[in-house]
C-alpha cells in the first residue's frame, strides 16, 4: 500500500519532536524561557496532531514501513536502559516491595530471550495509523499540549507554596515531553516490541512523577504504581513471547482478527497489561495513590492520556476477544470496576480522589465495551475516550486552579464558587456536565452502550444501570456545592494567565465535543468501525440527534430567558425556621449566631469503603484470573 | 381572579400559647372540621403561606421570630390572631415576659375570640380573612405589582 | 410483618359518609352547658356592683357605676364563666355559641337606660 | 411525523389538565380514606392559579432558572415520549429535569432545601437502575427502544415483564412523591424537611413546580400505559388503576427512611428487574 | 475540613406545633449533636402567683398547658387544699378522676396522631384525631370546654355531672373504645410503623432512671412507676397497675400509651360505677399558709406542684416541675446518633409539652 508522504512524516514528527523540547527543558533554568519553550513545544505538538487528523484519508489504515535497522536497535538499547534505570531506582524499596525488582528483572529476561534467543521475522511496518489512533493522537496532542501549557504557572505556584520541596522542575518538564513522545509511540506502534518500549517509558514517567515531591508518602505510592505496572509489563512481555513465532512477526496483527486458540492467550495477557495500566480493579489502588503527584500530572498521565493507553490497547484487542469467554470475563472486570468505583466516588470529599475514582469507573466502562467488542460498543468506547479525556482534563486543571486560589482540594470548601470565582466555577460546571448529564458527551456514549449491551450482554447492562445511579449522585452533589450561593458571597480573584488560557480552551473543547460530537463520530469513529467490521453503523439517527440538539439548545436558551424576566423579584432571606439573624445566619442554641453550614452527603456508613474495596477487588481478581485461565 | 379565596394556605405559629389553641388549630385539619374543604392547607412554610394564623401572647423571645415569619410571607397576606392570648395577651397579659397581643408586633387583620378558641371559630375567622386577602390581592394588582410590599405598621 | 393493617379502616371510611361536620353550612347545636361566649343578658337588672369585673382573671370587664355602663373587652375574655357564677343579679349568661371573629377591635358596651328602656346591644 | 407532532401538542395541552384533575381526585380520595370530605376536584388548579398571582420572593437570582429548566425538561421528556421517541432519551431528559430541580434547591444555600436536594438525588440514585432496566426490559420484549414501535407492536409487555412492572410500581411511588417514599418534598406539611426541595420557592416558581409535577405524573402513567399498550383502552384503565393504587398505598404506609428507600429500590431492580430480564432474554429471544 | 451541617430545627417548624429550637449538627443525616434552646413559650406563669388571687390562679395553672389542662388545675387545687387542710367531697374526687382519665385519653390520642404524622402516616393521624373528637364532645358535654375544661376549683369542682349524662358518656366511651381498638392495632402491628419505631431512640432502663425520666418515657424503659400509686384523689379505691414495656425504644413508649388508653377507659368505668351522690364543692376558708407539694401523674408523666403561702390571698411561691422538663435530658441523650428522619419521631415519643416545660 502506498503511503501518503505527509501523514507518515507527521507520525514520525510526533514521535520524535517532543524529545527536542524535552532535552532543552532538562537543560534550561530560567522561568521565562521555560514558559516559552513549553508553549512552543505544546503548540507544535498539538498542531501536528491536528494536521495528522486532517490529512489522514478518511477511514483508512496507513501502514508505515520503517526499514532502518537503527530504529530496532535503538528500541532495544532503550529497553535495556529503562529496565536498568528502574532496577536502580528499586534501591529505595522496602522489604515488602522486594518482589518489584524481581518482576522487572523477569520482564527484562523474557524480553531478552524474545529479542535475542529466538529467530523472529522482521516487522515490515512497525508503525501504523488508523482513524482511532488518529483520534487518540489528537487527544494526546491537544489535551496534552494544553496541560503542558498550564503546568509552568502551576508548578511555580506549587513551589512557592512548598518551599521545603526540592525544585526538580527541569526533570519535571523533561518528563512531560518525554511522556508525550512515548504516548504517540503507544498509539502508533504496530511492532509489539516498540509498543512495549513506549509502554515502559510511560510507566517510568508515571513512577517518577508520582514520586515528584519526594515525600515518604509519594515515594511509597510511586512504588505501588511501579509494582502494579510491572505486573502488567510482565504480562506484556509474556504476550510478546507468545505472539511472536518464527512464522509470524510480533505485531498487533494477531489482535485484528477473531483469534481462536493460540492467539487468545497473548490477547488476554495484553488485556491484563491494559487492566493494570488503566488502573482497573483489582489494580485500582495505584491510581488513587498517584493523586499525590502535582495536579497537571494527574490530569495528563492519570486521567487523560496514560491510563487511556491501557484501554486503548484493550479496545485494539476487541476483535480478538469478541465472542470469547475471555472477552466476556474482561467485560465483567470492566463492569465491576465501573460500579464499584462509582460507589466509592460517592464516599469521597477530596476532589482529586473523586476524580480518580470516577476515572477508574469510566475506564471500567470502556473496558466493558471493549470486552463485548461489537460495533456499537466499540463506537461507545471510542466516544467515551474522547469525552472523558477532554472533560476530565478540564476538571483536574480546574481543581488545581481552585486549590491554588481557595487553598483546598476538598469539595466541601468549594461551596459558593459560582459567586466567588465564577470563571473557575463555570469551568468546573462544564466539566461536570460533560461527565454525566444529558445531552452531553458521556451520556451519549452511555446511551449507545446500554443499547448495545441490552442485545449482547445483559449482565453488563444491569451493572451499567446500577452504576449510573451513584455516578449521578456524586456528580450532582458536587455540582450542587459549586452552585449554591451563600448570602453575602463576593467575587474575588479568579483564574489568571496560562491557567486561564488552558482552562478556557478546555471549556470550549468540552462544550465543542458535546455540541459537535456527531462530527467527531463521522470523522474518526464511524470510519474506524467501518474499517474494522466492514459494515457502517448508524447509531445516531436524525431524530435522536434532533432531540439532543434541542435539549442542548434549551440549556443554552433557558438561562437567557430566565434572566430576561421583567423585574427582579423580591429578595428574601432563606427559611431558617424563623430564627433568621440577617443574611443566612440564624440565632442558634444558647443565643449563639451561626452562619448556615451545609455539608454534602457521603454515605460513608451506607457504602462502606473498605467493604466495597475488598469485595470488588476480590471479585475482579477472580474474574481476571479466570480471564487468563480461559484464554 | 378570585383564587386567593379558593386556596388559602395557612402558616400556623405558636407565639407562646398554652397549646390549647394550637391543638384546636390542628383539629381544624382533621376529619371532623376538615378545612381542606375550603382549599386550606397547613403549609408549615412562610414562603408558601397566605394566612398567618397565630396563637399565643407574644413573649420577648418570640417577637423577632414573628416578624421574621411575617416578613418571609409573600404578598398578599393576612394575619389572623386566634384566641384571647393572641388578641390581647389573655390570661398572661400581666406577666413580665409577655408583650401582649400579636398586634403589638405585626398588623393583625382578623381577631378570633375564645379560650381556647374553638375550631368553628377558627373557620369563621379564616373565612373572614379571605375577603381581606382578596382585597389586598386586588390592591396589589392595581398598583401593578411594582409597589413595595406592605410595611408593617 | 403485617402490611396494610390500616386497609380495613380505610375501606370502611371510604364506604361511609365522611365524618366531617359541614360547618358553616351546617351548624351543630353546642352541648348544654358549653362555654361559648359571655353575654350581657339583661342590663336592666344590673346593679353595677362590679364584682364581675373584680373576679375576672383577665380584667376583661369594666363596670362604671357612674355612667351605668358595663363594658366587655372580648379580646381579653377567656370564657371561664367566673363572672356568670358570681353575678348576684343573674344578668350575665354563658351561651353555647362561640363568639364570632371580628376585624376591628372594639369594646362591647352596654348602657343602662335611666328609665324603662331596652338594652343597647352594640 | 404527523402523529408525533399530534402527540407532542396533546401532551403539552392535555397533560396538565389530566394531571391536575388526577391530583384533585387524589386529594379527594385521600380525604375519603381518612373520613373527610376533602377539597373540590379543581382544587389543584385553584392552588396553581393562586400561586401565579402571588408575589414570590427569591433568595438569589439564580434559583428560578433551575425551576424553569426543571419545568422545561419535564415537558421535553414528555414530548419525546408522546412523540413516540427513544425511551432512553425520555429517561435521560427526565433525569436532567430532576437534577435541575435538585440544583435549584442547592442554589439557595438553605438548610432545608439542602437536605431536600440531597434526598432528591438519593432518590434518583435509588430509582435510576430500575428505570433503566424497565427500558431495557421493554426493548428485550418489544424489540425497540422507541415508544411508537413498542406501542404498535401489539406485544403484551406486561405479561412478559411482570417483574419489571412490579419493580416499576415500586419506584413509581418514589417518583409520584408518595408515602412510604416521599422523602424530599413531602406534600404533607408535618415533615422534618418543612418542604424540602421547594422550601425556598414561592409564587410563580412554586406554581411551575406543581404544574411540572402534574406533567410528570402523566408521563409516568404513560410508562404504565406502555406496559398495556397492546390494548390501549386497557392501558388507560391500568394507568388509572395504578394511580389510585398509589394513592391508597400513600395512605396505608408510614414514610420510610432514605436507607430503606435505596435498599428497597435496588433490591427490586436486582431481583424483580434483572431476573425478569434474564428470563425474557433466555426464553423469549 | 470538619464541616458539618447545622440545621436550625425550630422555633417555627411544622413538626413542632410548639416553638422550641434545636441546633441539629449532622453528618449526612446522622445527628451528631442536638443542642436545645428554650424559652419561646415562657410566659412567667409561676411569678404571676404573686399578683393573682390564689383562687384565680387555678385558671392560670390550668393554662400552663392546653393539653394537660385539667390535671394542672387539679394538681394546683390539691396543693392549695392541702395547705388549707380542706377535705373535699368524695363526689368531687371521683369527678376529678373521671375528668383526668378523659384528659389522659385525649392527650394520648392526640399524641398518637401527631406521632403518626411525624413518621408520615397521614391517614393514621387523621383517624386518631377523628376518634379523639368524639372524646372531646364528651368532655365538652360534661365540663363545658373542649380543651380547657375550666371545672376544677379550690374546694372541689365547679359543676356536677348528672346521672343521665354520665350514663350516656359511658355508652359513648364504649363505642369509642371499639373504634380506638382498630387504630391501636395499626400502631402495634403495622410493618411500616414498626420499621419507624422499633429499635429507634433506645433509652435503657438505667439511663431512664439516672436521667430522671418520668411517665411513659420511664415506663417504656421498664420501670413500673406511676404517680397515681400515691393514691391521690380516689386512685386508691380503683383497681389498676402501672403499665410497662421493656424495650425502651420508640415502639415501647408508644405501646405504653396505647395500653394506658385502654386502662383509662377502664378507670373511668370503675369510677363511674363507684361514684356516690353528694355535693361537689365546699367553701374555701381563709388563705393558704405554709408549703406543700403535690405529685400527680399527667399523661406525660409525674408532675410536682410546690406552693408556699403566707396567709395572704397571694401565694408567695408557686413552682411546677413538669414531666416534659424531666424528660428533656433523656431526650437529648437518645437524639444523639439518630437519623434526621427519626428526630421528629424520637422527639415526639417523650410526648413533649413545651408550654408545660417553659410555663
Amino acid at each position: 500500500m502506498e503511503t501518503p508522504l505527509k501523514a507518515q512524516h507527521l507520525v514520525i514528527f510526533l514521535l520524535l519532536f517532543p524529545l527536542g523540547p524535552a532535552l532543552l527543558l532538562a537543560a534550561v533554568r530560567g522561568a521565562g524561557f521555560r514558559r516559552l519553550l513549553v508553549g512552543a513545544g505544546a503548540a507544535a505538538t498539538a498542531a501536528a496532531s491536528v494536521a495528522l487528523a486532517a490529512v489522514l484519508p478518511s477511514g483508512e489504515t496507513l501502514w508505515i514501513a520503517f526499514a532502518s535497522p537503527f530504529a530496532d536497535q535503538a528500541v532495544i538499547v532503550g529497553e535495556i536502559v529503562v529496565t536498568l534505570f528502574l532496577l536502580a531506582a528499586c534501591r529505595r524499596i522496602r522489604r515488602r516491595e522486594a518482589w518489584i525488582p524481581v518482576v522487572i528483572a523477569a520482564q527484562g529476561l523474557l524480553l531478552g530471550w524474545a529479542e535475542f534467543g529466538r529467530d523472529l521475522p522482521p516487522v515490515a511496518t512497525p508503525l501504523y495509523v488508523d482513524p482511532f489512533s488518529a483520534l487518540m493522537a489528537a487527544i494526546i496532542g491537544i489535551v496534552g499540549g494544553l496541560i503542558a501549557l498550564y503546568s509552568p504557572g502551576y508548578m511555580a505556584d506549587h513551589h512557592r507554596r512548598h518551599p521545603e520541596e526540592k525544585d526538580r522542575r527541569r526533570g519535571f518538564f523533561f518528563l512531560i515531553f518525554l511522556f508525550l513522545s512515548a504516548m504517540f509511540g503507544v498509539v502508533f506502534a504496530n511492532h509489539l516490541l516498540w509498543l512495549y518500549f513506549f509502554w515502559e517509558i510511560t510507566t517510568l514517567c508515571s513512577f517518577l512523577m508520582i514520586g515528584y515531591t519526594g515525600t515518604e508518602e509519594a515515594t511509597r505510592n510511586a512504588f505501588r504504581a511501579l509494582g502494579m505496572n510491572a505486573l502488567g509489563g510482565l504480562a506484556f512481555a509474556l504476550a510478546i513471547v507468545l505472539a511472536g513465532t518464527s512464522s509470524s512477526a510480533p505485531t498487533l496483527e494477531f489482535a485484528r482478527v477473531a483469534a481462536p486458540g493460540a492467539a487468545l492467550l497473548p490477547a488476554a495477557l495484553l488485556a491484563f497489561a491494559g487492566l493494570t495500566k488503566s488502573a482497573q480493579l483489582p489494580f485500582s489502588s495505584w491510581l488513587l495513590g498517584a493523586m499525590v503527584a502535582p495536579t497537571p500530572v494527574s490530569a495528563l498521565l492519570h486521567s487523560s492520556t496514560m491510563v487511556k493507553a491501557g484501554v486503548f490497547v484493550v479496545v485494539k484487542l476487541a476483535p480478538a476477544l469478541h465472542g470469547t469467554r475471555t472477552g466476556f470475563l474482561l467485560a465483567l472486570v470492566g463492569g465491576t470496576t465501573f460500579l464499584a468505583a462509582a460507589l466509592l466516588a460517592v464516599t469521597q470529599s477530596h476532589a482529586k480522589r473523586v476524580l480518580a475514582w470516577s476515572t477508574v469507573s469510566n475506564l471500567g466502562l470502556i473496558v466493558a465495551c471493549a470486552g463485548v467488542g461489537t460495533p456499537e460498543t466499540l463506537w461507545a468506547a471510542a466516544m467515551l475516550i474522547l469525552f472523558h479525556a477532554v472533560a476530565k482534563a478540564l476538571l483536574f486543571l480546574g481543581v488545581g486552579a481552585i486549590e491554588h486560589r481557595v487553598g483546598s482540594r476538598d469539595i466541601e470548601d468549594m461551596g459558593g464558587l459560582i459567586a466567588t470565582r465564577p470563571r473557575l466555577a463555570i469551568a468546573m460546571i462544564v466539566g461536570i456536565l460533560g461527565m454525566f448529564l444529558a445531552p452531553f458527551g458521556m451520556l451519549i456514549s452511555k446511551w449507545a452502550c446500554l443499547k448495545a449491551l441490552a442485545d449482547h450482554n445483559l449482565l453488563l447492562a444491569v451493572l451499567l444501570a446500577f452504576g449510573s445511579g451513584p455516578t449521578l449522585f456524586f456528580w450532582t452533589k458536587w455540582l450542587g456545592k459549586l452552585i449554591s450561593v451563600p448570602s453575602g458571597a463576593r467575587a474575588s480573584d479568579d483564574v489568571v494567565g496560562d491557567e486561564r488560557l488552558a482552562l478556557s480552551v478546555l471549556v470550549l473543547l468540552t462544550a465543542g465535543a458535546c455540541g459537535l460530537f456527531p462530527l467527531a463520530a463521522a470523522w474518526f469513529v464511524d470510519p474506524w468501525i467501518l474499517g474494522l467490521f466492514g459494515a457502517p453503523l448508524a447509531l445516531l439517527t436524525r431524530s435522536n440527534l434532533l432531540i439532543m440538539a434541542a435539549m442542548l439548545g434549551m440549556l443554552v436558551i433557558l438561562p437567557a430567558i430566565s434572566f430576561l424576566q421583567p423585574r427582579e423579584p423580591r429578595r428574601v432571606p432563606p427559611y431558617l425556621a424563623g430564627a433568621n439573624a440577617g443574611g443566612d445566619a440564624f440565632t442558634g442554641a444558647l443565643g449563639a449566631t451561626h452562619a448556615v453550614s451545609l455539608r454534602n452527603y457521603y454515605l460513608a456508613d451506607f457504602f462502606e469503603e473498605n467493604a466495597i474495596v475488598r469485595t470488588a477487588t476480590g471479585l475482579a481478581l477472580l474474574l481476571t484470573v479466570g480471564m487468563l485461565a480461559l484464554a | 381572579m378570585a383564587f386567593f379565596k379558593k386556596s388559602p394556605w395557612l402558616l400556623h405559629y405558636d407565639a407562646s400559647s398554652c397549646n390549647g389553641c394550637d391543638i384546636e388549630v390542628l383539629a381544624c385539619l382533621t376529619p371532623i372540621y376538615d378545612v381542606e374543604r375550603f382549599g386550606i392547607v397547613n403549609t408549615g412554610n412562610p414562603k408558601h403561606a397566605d394566612i398567618l394564623l397565630i396563637t399565643g401572647a407574644v413573649n420577648v423571645q418570640n417577637e423577632e421570630i414573628v416578624r421574621n415569619l411575617y416578613g418571609q410571607m409573600p404578598d398578599p397576606k393576612v394575619v389572623v390572631a386566634a384566641g384571647a392570648c393572641a388578641m390581647s395577651g389573655g390570661v398572661f397579659q400581666d406577666s413580665y415576659n409577655v408583650l401582649g397581643g400579636i398586634d403589638k408586633v405585626i398588623p393583625v387583620d382578623v381577631y378570633v375570640p375564645g379560650c381556647a378558641v374553638r375550631p368553628e371559630a377558627i373557620i369563621d375567622g379564616v373565612v373572614q380573612s379571605l375577603a381581606i386577602l382578596e382585597r389586598k390581592a386586588a390592591e396589589l394588582k392595581r398598583r401593578g405589582g411594582s409597589g413595595e410590599p406592605e410595611k408593617p405598621s | 410483618m403485617p402490611h396494610l393493617v390500616i386497609a380495613k379502616l380505610l375501606t370502611k371510611s371510604a364506604a361511609r359518609k365522611p365524618s366531617t361536620r359541614l360547618y358553616p353550612a351546617e351548624k351543630r347545636a353546642p352541648p348544654k352547658g358549653a362555654r361559648g361566649r359571655l353575654v350581657m343578658k339583661q342590663i336592666e337588672t344590673c346593679v353595677f356592683c362590679g364584682v364581675c369585673g373584680k373576679k375576672c382573671p383577665t380584667r376583661a370587664i369594666a363596670v362604671k357605676r357612674t355612667d351605668k355602663t358595663w363594658e366587655l373587652d372580648r379580646l381579653k375574655c377567656i370564657v371561664c364563666g367566673e363572672c356568670v357564677e358570681i353575678c348576684p343579679k343573674d344578668c350575665l349568661a354563658m351561651e353555647g355559641e362561640h363568639a364570632t371573629a371580628f376585624v376591628a377591635k372594639k369594646i362591647e358596651t352596654h348602657v343602662q337606660k335611666p328609665k324603662p328602656a331596652a338594652s343597647d346591644p352594640t | 411525523m404527523k402523529t408525533a407532532l399530534l402527540g407532542v401538542v396533546l401532551w403539552l395541552i392535555a397533560a396538565p389538565l389530566v394531571g391536575g384533575l388526577l391530583a384533585g381526585a387524589d386529594r379527594i380520595l385521600s380525604a375519603r380514606l381518612q373520613g373527610r370530605v376533602g377539597p373540590p376536584l379543581l382544587q389543584p388548579f385553584y392552588d396553581a392559579l393562586k400561586l401565579w398571582d402571588k408575589r414570590g420572593g427569591v433568595v438569589n437570582r439564580f434559583q428560578n432558572f433551575y425551576m424553569v429548566a426543571f419545568f422545561a425538561f419535564v415537558l421535553a421528556s414528555g414530548a419525546i415520549f408522546f412523540a413516540g421517541g427513544d425511551l432512553l432519551l425520555v429517561i435521560f431528559a427526565l433525569t436532567l429535569a430532576g437534577v435541575m430541580l435538585a440544583l435549584g434547591a442547592w442554589s439557595t444555600h438553605s438548610p432545608y432545601s439542602h437536605v431536600g436536594a440531597e434526598r432528591e438525588i438519593l432518590q434518583m440514585m435509588a430509582y435510576e437502575p430500575m428505570l433503566l432496566l424497565a427500558a431495557v426490559g421493554m426493548y428485550l420484549a418489544g424489540r425497540s427502544f422507541h415508544v411508537n414501535a413498542l406501542a404498535s407492536s401489539g406485544i403484551p409487555l406486561v405479561l412478559q415483564l411482570p417483574g419489571v412492572f412490579l419493580g416499576f410500581l415500586l419506584i413509581l411511588t418514589i417518583k409520584l412523591r408518595k408515602s412510604p417514599f416521599d422523602l424530599s418534598a413531602s406534600h404533607h406539611a408535618h415533615q422534618e424537611l418543612v418542604r424540602g426541595i421547594t422550601t425556598e420557592y414561592s409564587g410563580r416558581s412554586l406554581a411551575l413546580f406543581e404544574i411540572a409535577h402534574w406533567y410528570e405524573n402523566v408521563l409516568l402513567l404513560g410508562f404504565v400505559w406502555l406496559f398495556f399498550a397492546f390494548n390501549p383502552a386497557l392501558g388507560v384503565a391500568a394507568a388509572l388503576a395504578v394511580y389510585f393504587l398509589e394513592v391508597v398505598v400513600d395512605n396505608a404506609y408510614a414514610r420510610l427512611t432514605w436507607k430503606v428507600t435505596v435498599r428497597a429500590a435496588w433490591i427490586a431492580a436486582a431481583i424483580l428487574g434483572a431476573t425478569n430480564l434474564a428470563v425474557v432474554k433466555l426464553l423469549l429471544r | 475540613m470538619g464541616q458539618r451541617t447545622i440545621i436550625p430545627f425550630g422555633p417555627q417548624h411544622p413538626v413542632l406545633p410548639e416553638p422550641i429550637h434545636l441546633d441539629l449538627v449532622m453528618e449526612d443525616e446522622k445527628v451528631v449533636e442536638a443542642i436545645p434552646s428554650i424559652g419561646f413559650i415562657h410566659r412567667g406563669l409561676e411569678k404571676m402567683a404573686e399578683k393573682k388571687d390564689f383562687q384565680e390562679m387555678a385558671y392560670i395553672a390550668e393554662r400552663i398547658c392546653g393539653i394537660c389542662s385539667f390535671i394542672h388545675s387539679m394538681g394546683y387545687c390539691q396543693a392549695i387544699e392541702a395547705l388549707l387542710k380542706l377535705e373535699i367531697p368524695k363526689r368531687a374526687e371521683y369527678l376529678r378522676v373521671i375528668w383526668s382519665e378523659m384528659s389522659r385519653i385525649h392527650s394520648h390520642l392526640l399524641w398518637l396522631g401527631l406521632t403518626a404524622d411525624a413518621f408520615g402516616f397521614e391517614s393514621l393521624f387523621m383517624h386518631s384525631w377523628r376518634v379523639r373528637e368524639k372524646l372531646l364532645d364528651l368532655i365538652e358535654e360534661t365540663s363545658g370546654g373542649r380543651v380547657i375544661f375550666g371545672v376544677c376549683k379550690v374546694g372541689g369542682v365547679r359543676r356536677d355531672v348528672d346521672a343521665e349524662t354520665l350514663r350516656r358518656a359511658l355508652e359513648a366511651l364504649a363505642a369509642l373504645e371499639a373504634e380506638y381498638r382498630e387504630i391501636a392495632g395499626v400502631f402495634s402491628r403495622d410493618a411500616s410503623v414498626k420499621r419507624r419505631m422499633t429499635g429507634i431512640g433506645v433509652l435503657p432502663k438505667e439511663d431512664a432512671r439516672a436521667l430522671g425520666a418520668v411517665g411513659p418515657t420511664l415506663r417504656g424503659s421498664g420501670v413500673a412507676w406511676d404517680a397515681r400509686r400515691l393514691q391521690y384523689a380516689v386512685y386508691g379505691e380503683l383497681d389498676w397497675a402501672p403499665i410497662t414495656e421493656e424495650a425502651g425504644d420508640c415502639q415501647a413508649r408508644c405501646l405504653v400509651r396505647i395500653r394506658e388508653i385502654f386502662q383509662s377507659f377502664d378507670l373511668i368505668r370503675q369510677a363511674a360505677g363507684k361514684i356516690s351522690d353528694g355535693p361537689v364543692a365546699v367553701k374555701v376558708p381563709g388563705n393558704p399558709r405554709g408549703e406543700y407539694f403535690a405529685r400527680l401523674e399527667q399523661p406525660r408523666g409525674e408532675v410536682v406542684y410546690y406552693v408556699k403561702g403566707n396567709g395572704t390571698k397571694n401565694l408567695q411561691r408557686f413552682r411546677v416541675r413538669t414531666p416534659t422538663f424531666a424528660n428533656l435530658p433523656p431526650l437529648l441523650k437518645i437524639l444523639q446518633g439518630c437519623e434526621l428522619s427519626d428526630v421528629p419521631v424520637i422527639v415526639l415519643t417523650i410526648d413533649p409539652c413545651i408550654s408545660c416545660a417553659e410555663r
